[in-house]
């Protein structure tokens, strides 16, 4: 799109009167029955009417600026090429390239399938990356990978486009001038050279978390030389606490590895368990794994969260309550002293004492099957506290089992600090900087940037010439994973040799060789280097052998982390009670973004356009807040807010998010981004200002302060209540049991004979899809897989704001309840396939229609774009190319697409195609071996990503498919299939929770 | 009053008249030629190519198998353009300082690749596999014609879509004995039909309906 | 043909309908057959008069009308259902009511076209040229004035005893029109 | 229809003393010997600038594509297709007048007749703009027509656009026929009175020799007859299939049974009110008080209230049955009309549509120029909104409140909309200066002279 002539939105939205919460709250009390709603904005009527007729001129923005003159020119050319009949038009002659030694492997048009492990806050996930002739396309999740068991989150999906980001680094770069890699090898040469006599005294390294044992072994053995030299660890995202937890209860580190496949009552307090961290993926398989009822007889685990900020995890809760982070020890506490634990219990308690009761007694009755998580970002106590609760239930072993850390282990603040003292000091000539982004996310208070001017020669390693590097005497640009040789240790410490399926793009470097070049062998590739590691340990005969079959499996044979046996020491800290946290005072809570997490994907578009989970907020951060405490300082979305905290102020916009903890405002971490790229520069605020050793995750005293400015946010949905539409069903484990068939009360099937026409019969494979909302934790991997796999353009906030975001399968989201503590429902929505599509009927050029196996066919070179279609689709999963949203300028972005899916152009409708192209792979492959097509023969991208197993596809007319028997079950709906008679082929099933009947009654839900 | 016409402007009115229709009538002709002509569709065109490789010399003559260079044709969507080792493999031996093999020779030693040019250009978005047309009884020489009477290679067909859905609805009319799909000189017998319904039950041939579906050659 | 080449026919012009019809009948009274009225609108009694009958022109309006429904029909049943049979949104190939509004539209389209082009043609128009243009007082039959024309075909056509008759009539003038 | 009812005193339907020549040489002079009017070359001046401002649209719309527009999802339909029903719709009455009143023998028509058709062709014009402007990729916009390819693909029949390029495009050929063959007679008497040269050629080839012979008057009767006999049902049936457009839908606020006959009233209401908005001005500037005479515009009033009572009994029916269906997206859609964000839309709407022309039931108001004026010009723009509500307002709420959104207008929605109404007004300024825009031969059998005598007849 061009974009020049595009005026910058109107910020001058008419101050729509602070939303009305009493008025809310009296409609939801009066309201009968269950009530859904999705937002604020939706249940005061604030209209955007206004907003929009106040931006009386059309907004352009774009994410790739491109040449608006030469485009003009193309289309031209394009419509005049066009404007005769068909056929007029001459294809221009095309070149064809072949190998001239094709490798073995590689046949033209055939993927391959390498596995590979993703890092992630320095622990790997094992994937699958699929490569097309040399380009890594796609990763899917490894299913003999103990993290990932075939499922992947939206970060991993999207790393493969980070890979071809035409804004990493590219070059090696000596303050202004770019050099040879050979230049820098010299350089190291020199530094060794002059520091070898001090023992590198005034030498330092700073790490992020380093799972890596290879890594882990050079910098050793890099420090046996130069003894005196420093290794320092940081990131922004890391485990001090949990670390910090395990020494108070244990008095030794070790990491706790959970199995919720085996918990049946499982209390998180803080704890993203399902949504975040090294384990999440495989987490939540195990968690919905003990959730999937198919009758009456199904049994469920149950999940208690307390949390401040809606989380994914908090949104599959069956009770949540949302409280302080601040007061989560308080917590804690209560829950430990109801278990009967030798704790003092705080003046003022943070959990209703019926919530603990009904809690502790449900844990007690499922002792060894009971789990008490403790958050990432909780303080120690916490951690300690569960430890002992856990301990005391006899979950240790069960539910949870400890073992030796899996990175390696220090307390990262602590090293940052010294770090930044000695620099300080001046006592740091050389720092080495090996990935990390210090200077953007360090600590307010350590004021790194300004310590790092005192060090004589800085080196940074990087993906980005960012703000760090900015600084730095030397640049390295750093190659990708997928670019690289390494190896990772997942949260269990299994560990996976990292091979590269494509030679570095930017010439990037990896840590391994920027760290051999420090060495008397600085040539030594990272190959070498990891494998030479790996021969001395492999204690294989067949080392080749092992190695190949580490590299094809994924992951090296039991190197899981060792068991480790441990008991709390002592509870000695717990006993005096704690003083009380001042309540009333606002809380500040730091989170990482649920998409562009610590900033490292902030130029990553798919990312940054993915709705965030619960708010569905995209290109943006904001400051949450609760109703109750948005109603208290009068503000109400968009007010700018300024956030002041400990001395330190930022400015950001507020979003009134219903179930949020009062008196605590959440900020997520990674925006404000100010050299990472055209993408991610500008986008939100940086919250790491406010950020500082005291209070890494959560403070008190923090201020806001309305300063009577907007500013606009692009959400993908902020409309309405459902007004009572059954749109979303759920039910509980009680009423199933009851009558089964209650999700089926006001129409599911039916209708078809309902229909003026005879119906079409669909004899071969009749393809569908069952979606399982009791599953769905509404984690958004599928969007993003999605849009991976269909080469689904990214089309910039401004367009998101106007409601012309591309995603082929979106995640709705309704709350249900009242203000406070609703529940959250997620619905994935990819296009129904309706057998009687509204759509088919309104194409006047036949671009949409109907196959012979109920696909519902989506012709992009049909299309002419009339929109009708989309108009006349009930579900609106349509998505048009208003302008030209692909971007075919960018030569890097064009590896990265799917060859077997075509790249939408402009003015064309596009839609979910059931990924027709796997369909097509799967019958050819079937074809030719002259069989039918298994069941499970064709997973679709949003289905094979999925953590929970939520989406099952197949042919419906093989009574034996998953789909077909999910499709009889009595919790399965068609959406709008009553009131329409469209036939949708996808149908859901009904949400199942198990909530405590102890609370049930009392929260008046159920 | 004077007449203002001369009487002849009678018969020019309706001369015009009866001209413009015809008019409309041959340009919609035209065009409807012009759009299937080889001119559009490139059929019919040779190509020059940077080495003039002959396939009449090298499959018709020398009768070398289209799979021996066309490795892929069987397994996936592409037949596969050989990659100049496959040229060397011969032409280490043979004609080794032709001056027209030059390009190769250097391609090999320089390792960098011969660009040919494309002769059967589909568009983007359709999606042809050569795989399933050979396993289920297409024989090259149907889309491709007698590539081994040809010295440099052109387009056969037009290759437009009424062209791809001429056989899709017909398939019985064209499909042949899987061991005959690379024989170039196979004529169709005088019972094709008859062998043709034969055969696409045998191989299972999806009916019409399957074969015409969009989604067949378009995603 | 005519005994008088040199001449189109005889032209007399009255000043109001009325006398135009007396003369109408008075002329085919005395036995003219070749005579034509020009009048500035249409006026019903002189047709009669002129002893004009029903025009073939509606008979064409309905064939075109009835050729415009078939073709419509036949368009979209052998588009939709034989060429190429498309399911759409689960409807039958030859889903009828969908296809009425388009066979309506075709009729009226040919009937319109077989009534314009049938009442040029019945009318042997476009004809730019016609020897009554000659007449120098002709221009005011698209004004005020209203024309008999006894042509030179007729068979009792006779220049002097013609133009006598038509004296007799007392019209405005009588001019011979030449041809 | 509205025929002349018991009035007293019925105003005639054309001046006093009024002979074939006076009425000839007064109309035909506007095009042949009167001096243009300066306020003609501003009028033109402006229509033309309008024009261009069109052309920057459209060809800002080519380059840069739809985006440049207010539409998304879910309002995947804007200004587009709100001017192309308005526009339409203001065609109808042109048709109406000249067909159906013919049939219905209402002499007062002839006097607005021709204008109104040239209306009515210059409206579909406009109309006809949108549906391919509307296109993502309108230089495709010819696959809309069946023609043998090399695709070997055909359009979908059973889809309401298709209906509407079959209908739009008869209703536009058939009626230029119309206006043309009612042309005929006086475009021979422009011939016959013009005395420059080069004007008289053209008229002469355009009326294609003409000489009122009383046998082509009789068969030209016929025909013009048959005519009129076809566009009535045309005329309906084309509003009847732009209707189709929605109610064919299934979105709330489309899908309904009573669209048709309501969307036909409307499209009158709207022609008649444009009819007035042009009639009013012309009469005053030509100085054509005595052919388009009071009593005219009181029948027009008239027309314009009874339709206005058929548009209302619409939307009374629209919201009963929301609620009587008992359907709760129905129901919704209604309520949201009420109290939604576009709820100003809607009461404007029902002010414009339904209480202006209240006013029409007073004789006064019918005889008064300036108040016929004001509500035509209400109705206009109550016709307008009643599309953006039908379409935008439907749209932007329709089954999942997850993918509600709203729309509004961009500059380039605007250009568009006004560029064509340059469009139009260029179209209609040439017309009046190069043709007679009141029907002079219709207008001769009106007087008395033409009048035969009852022994002769």
């Amino acid at each position: 799109m061009d974009t020049r002539d595009a005026t910058p939105p109107s910020r001058g939205v008419p101050d729509a009167a602070t939303i009305d919460l009493t008025a809310i709250r009296a409609r939801l009390a009066n309201g009968t029955g269950r009530q859904y709603w999705r937002s604020l904005d939706e249940l005061a009527e604030t209209d955007d009417f206004k907003r929009f007729l106040e931006a009386e001129f059309p907004r352009e923005a774009s994410v790739f600026d491109t040449v608006g003159r030469r485009q003009f020119l193309k289309l031209m050319g394009a419509s005049l090429a066009l404007a005769g009949l068909n056929g007029c038009t001459k294809q221009p002659t095309e070149k064809v390239v072949p190998y001239v030694k094709q490798p073995e492997l590689v046949v033209p048009g055939q993927p391959l399938f390498f596995a590979t492990a993703a890092p992630l806050g320095g622990f790997g996930t094992g994937v699958l990356a699929e490569s097309h002739m040399g380009r890594p396309t796609k990763i899917e999740g490894n299913p003999d990978h103990p993290a990932s068991l075939g499922a992947t989150d939206a970060l991993l999906q999207a790393s493969v486009l980070q890979l071809y980001d035409p804004d990493r680094a590219q070059v090696v770069r000596n303050i202004r001038e770019i050099r040879p890699w050979n230049a820098f090898l010299d350089t190291a040469a020199a530094v060794m050279e002059k520091h070898r006599p001090t023992q590198g005294a005034r030498v330092r390294f700073l790490t992020e978390t380093v799972t890596s044992p290879t890594l882990r072994n050079q910098i050793e053995s890099l420090l046996k030389q130069i003894p005196k030299a420093r290794w320092h660890q940081y990131s922004p995202v890391g485990r001090d606490q949990v670390r910090a937890g395990a020494i108070l209860a244990f008095g030794e580190p070790v990491d706790a590895v959970y199995h919720l496949d085996k918990a049946d009552v499982i209390v998180s307090l803080d704890a993203d368990v399902l949504g975040a961290g090294a384990g999440s993926l495989r987490y939540a398989r195990d968690f919905a794994g003990r959730r999937r009822v198919l009758d009456e007889h199904g049994a469920m685990n149950r999940l208690y969260v307390v949390e401040s900020s809606p989380s994914v995890t908090g949104s599959a809760a069956d009770h949540r309550l949302p409280i302080r982070a601040v007061d989560a020890e308080a917590g804690a506490r209560q829950l430990a002293a109801a278990l009967g634990l030798d704790v003092g219990i705080p003046s003022e308690p943070s959990l209703p004492a019926e919530w603990v009761k009904a809690v502790a007694e449900d844990l007690q009755q499922h002792r060894g099957a009971g789990l008490v998580v403790a958050g990432d970002f909780q303080p120690p106590e916490v951690h300690a506290l569960a430890h002992a609760i856990n301990e005391a239930l006899g979950n240790v072993g069960q539910t949870v089992a400890y073992v030796e850390p899996v990175a390696a282990s220090v307390d990262q603040a602590q090293s940052l600090r010294e770090l930044v003292a000695d620099m300080e000091a001046g006592q740091v000539d050389v720092l080495v900087m090996l990935g990390g982004n210090p200077v953007y996310d360090a600590p307010a208070d350590l004021r790194f940037a300004a310590a790092l001017q005192k060090v004589g020669l800085r080196i940074r390693l990087g993906l980005y010439d960012d703000e760090t590097s900015e600084v730095c005497h030397w640049h390295i640009p750093e190659a990708h994973y997928l670019e690289s040789w390494g190896d990772l240790r997942a949260y269990d410490g299994t560990v996976t040799i990292v091979q590269p399926l494509i030679a570095p793009l930017y010439g990037g470097k990896t840590a391994h060789e920027l760290l051999a070049a420090f060495t008397d062998k600085p040539e030594r590739t990272a190959y070498e280097i990891v494998r030479e590691y790996w021969k001395g340990r492999a204690g294989a005969v067949d080392f080749d052998l092992w190695w190949r079959k580490a590299l094809h499996d994924g992951f090296v044979p039991d190197s899981a982390a060792p068991g480790k046996a441990v008991s709390v020491q002592s509870l000695a800290f717990a006993k005096k009670a704690p003083a009380a946290p001042k309540a009333g005072t606002l809380e500040v809570v730091f989170r990482p973004d649920p998409t562009v997490y610590d900033g490292r994907f902030a130029n990553v578009g798919w990312l940054q356009e993915l709705p965030k989970p619960i708010t569905t907020l995209t290109w943006d951060n904001v400051a949450m807040l609760s109703p109750a405490t948005a109603e208290r300082l009068e503000l109400s979305n968009e007010d700018v807010v300024e956030v002041r905290f400990d001395g330190r102020t930022v400015r950001a916009p507020v979003w009134i998010v219903p179930g949020h903890a009062r008196d605590s405002v959440t900020v997520h971490l990674g925006y404000g981004r100010t050299r990472v790229g055209r993408i991610g520069n500008g986008a939100g605020f940086n919250a790491y200002a406010l950020r500082t050793t005291g209070a890494p995750w959560a403070g008190l005293g923090a201020q806001l302060r309305k300063t009577g400015e907007r500013y606009w946010l692009a959400s993908t949905q902020n409309h309405f209540s459902l007004e009572g539409r059954d749109l979303v069903r759920s039910t509980t484990l009680d009423e199933l049991t009851h009558h089964p068939h209650a999700a089926h009360e006001g129409g599911g099937h039916g209708g078809q004979d309902l229909s003026f026409y005879p119906a079409h019969e669909y004899k071969g494979y009749a393809w569908g899809m069952a979606i399982d909302l009791g599953s769905c934790i509404g984690c958004n991997a599928c969007t993003i897989a999605c849009q991976a796999e269909n080469n689904i353009a990214v089309v910039g906030k401004d367009q998101v704001w106007r409601g012309r975001e591309m995603h082929w399968i979106r995640v709705d989201r309704y709350y249900e309840g009242d203000l406070d503590t609703p529940l959250i429902h997620a619905q994935p929505l990819p296009c129904m396939q309706c057998e009687n599509a509204p759509c088919e009927v309104v194409c006047p050029v036949n671009a949409t229609n109907h196959s012979t196996e109920g696909l519902n066919q989506m012709v992009y070179n049909r299309c002419v774009g009339t929109k009708y279609c989309s108009n006349n689709c009930p579900y609106k999963v349509r998505r048009f190319n208003f302008y030209r949203y692909s971007n075919w300028d960018v030569e890097a972005l064009k590896l990265v697409a799917n060859p077997d899916v075509t790249v939408r152009s402009r003015g064309v409708m596009e839609k979910c195609t059931y990924c027709v192209q796997r369909i097509n792979a799967a019958r050819i492959q079937a074809e030719k071996e002259d069989r039918e097509i298994r069941d499970g023969d064709v997973v679709t991208a949003c289905q094979q990503v999925c953590p929970t197993e939520a989406i099952v596809f197949g042919n419906v007319n093989d009574p034996e498919s998953r789909v077909a028997k999910l499709r009889a079950n009595p919790r399965t709906y068609a959406l709008l299939g009553a009131e329409l008679n469209t036939r949708p082929r996808t149908t859901y099933l009904a949400g199942v929770r198990n909530p405590n009947p102890a609370l049930a009654q009392k929260e008046g839900k159920a | 009053m004077p007449q203002i016409f001369h009487p002849s402007t009678n018969t020019v009115a309706r001369v015009t008249i009866l001209g413009a229709l015809v008019l409309l009538a041959g340009a919609g002709w035209a065009i409807t030629a012009i759009s299937r002509s080889g001119y559009v569709t490139g059929a019919k065109v040779a190509r020059r190519q940077p080495v003039p490789f002959s396939h009449k010399h090298h499959a018709g003559q020398l009768g070398i198998d289209c799979r021996y260079c066309h490795t892929a044709v069987e397994r996936v969507a592409t037949a596969g353009i050989p990659p100049t080792k496959t040229c060397i493999n011969c032409h280490s031996q043979i004609w080794v300082d032709s001056p027209t093999l030059e390009p190769v020779r250097s391609s090999f030693k320089t390792d960098r690749s011969i660009e040919w040019i494309k002769v059967h250009d589909l568009p983007d978005f359709v999606y042809f596999n050569h795989s399933i047309h050979v396993n289920k009884g297409v024989g090259c020489a149907t889309c491709h014609g007698r590539v081994d009477q040809m010295n440099l290679v052109w387009q056969e067909a037009s290759l437009q879509m009424e062209w791809c859905l001429n056989c899709h609805r017909n398939p019985e009319q064209y499909v042949r004995p899987r061991d005959q799909v690379f024989n170039m000189e196979y004529e169709p017998p005088a019972d094709q039909v008859a062998l043709g319904q034969r055969l696409v039950h045998e191989y299972r041939i999806a009916d019409k309906g399957q074969l015409s579906d969009c989604y067949t050659c378009h995603r | 043909m005519s005994a008088h080449p040199s001449s189109y026919g005889l032209l007399a012009e009255f000043h109001d309908p009325n006398e135009l019809i007396v003369a109408i009948r008075r002329a085919r009274e005395d036995g003219y057959t070749r005579l034509d009225a020009y009048t500035p609108f249409p006026i019903e009694e002189v047709s009669e008069a002129l002893g004009l009958h029903h025009s073939r022109l509606p008979l064409l309006v309905l064939l075109g009308g009835i050729t415009g429904a078939c073709a419509g029909l036949a368009l979209q049943y052998w588009t939709s259902a034989i060429d190429y049979p498309i399911n759409v949104g689960g409807r039958p190939f030859f889903s009828v009511p969908a296809f009425i509004p388009i066979i309506f539209e075709c009729t009226v389209l040919f009937a319109a076209f077989a009534a314009v082009i049938g009442m040029l043609g019945l009318n042997g128009l476009p004809m730019p040229y016609h020897p009554l243009f000659n007449a120098p007082r002709f221009a005011l039959a698209s004004r005020d004035r209203f024309f008999m024309c006894i042509e030179a075909t007729d068979p009792k056509f006779d220049r002097d005893m013609t133009r006598r008759f038509l004296e007799r009539l007392v019209p405005r003038s009588v001019t011979e029109v030449e041809p | 229809m509205s025929g002349p009812l018991p009035v007293q005193e019925p105003a005639p339907i054309i001046g006093p003393g009024h002979t074939f020549e006076t009425i000839t040489d007064k109309i035909s002079a506007v095009v042949l010997t009167r001096k243009t009017p300066r306020g003609w070359f501003v009028g033109f001046g402006i229509g033309f600038a309008l024009l261009m401002l069109f052309l920057l649209a459209v060809t800002n719309l080519v380059f840069r594509g739809i985006g440049i527009w207010g539409v998304n999802i879910p309002v995947g339909w804007g200004f587009d297709i709100i001017n192309f029903v308005w526009w339409i719709g203001i065609g109808h009455a042109g048709t109406l007048i000249s067909a159906i009143l013919l049939l219905f023998r209402q002499e007062w028509r002839t006097s607005i007749n021709r204008f109104a058709e040239a209306m009515t062709l210059f409206a579909v014009a406009c109309a006809g703009m949108y549906p391919l402007l509307h296109l993502g990729r309108p230089w495709l916009g010819y696959w809309l027509f069946p023609y043998p390819n090399t695709m070997a693909m055909w359009p979908q029949f059973r889809s309401p656009l298709m209906w509407d390029v079959f209908a739009v495009s008869t209703y536009a050929t058939v009626s230029l026929l119309f206006w043309f063959v009612g042309l005929i007679p006086d475009l021979a008497t422009l011939r016959d009175r013009s005395t420059n040269r080069v004007r008289r050629v053209v008229y002469g080839l355009l009326s294609m020799g003409w000489r009122g012979s009383a046998t082509h008057w009789h068969r030209y009767e016929t025909a013009y007859l048959l005519l009129a006999g076809l566009s009535t049902p045309l005329v309906l049936s084309v509003h009847t299939i732009v209707s189709f457009d929605f109610s064919v839908g299934v979105i709330p606020g489309w899908h309904a049974t009573i669209f048709p006959p309501y969307f036909v009233a409307g499209a009158i209401y709207a022609g008649f009110a444009m009819v007035l908005t042009l009639a009013i001005p012309l009469r005053k500037f030509y100085g054509l008080e005595d052919f388009i005479t009071d009593r005219h515009l009181d029948y027009m009033g008239r027309v314009t209230l009874a339709t206005g009572l058929i548009v209302a009994y619409g939307y009374m029916m629209e919201a009963f049955m929301a609620w009587y269906s008992g359907n709760t997206y129905e129901a919704y859609m209604m309520y949201n009309r009420f109290v939604g964000p576009y709820a100003p839309m809607y009461w404007a709407l029902i002010v414009c549509n339904v209480l202006a022309p209240q006013a029409l039931w007073f004789s006064k108001v019918r005889g008064s120029v300036p108040g016929l004026f004001i509500v035509a010009m209400f109705v206009n723009v109550g016709m307008w909104l009643e599309r953006y509500v039908i379409i935008v307002v439907s749209l932007s709420r329709d089954f999942l409140p997850s993918s509600w959104g709203m729309y509004s207008g961009t500059i380039w929605d605007w250009s568009t909309f006004i560029g064509t109404i340059g469009l139009f007004l260029t179209l209609m300024f040439l017309f009046i200066r190069f043709l007679p825009m009141i029907s002079i031969f219709e207008m001769r059998t009106l007087l008395p002279e033409a009048e035969v005598k009852e022994e002769l007849a």
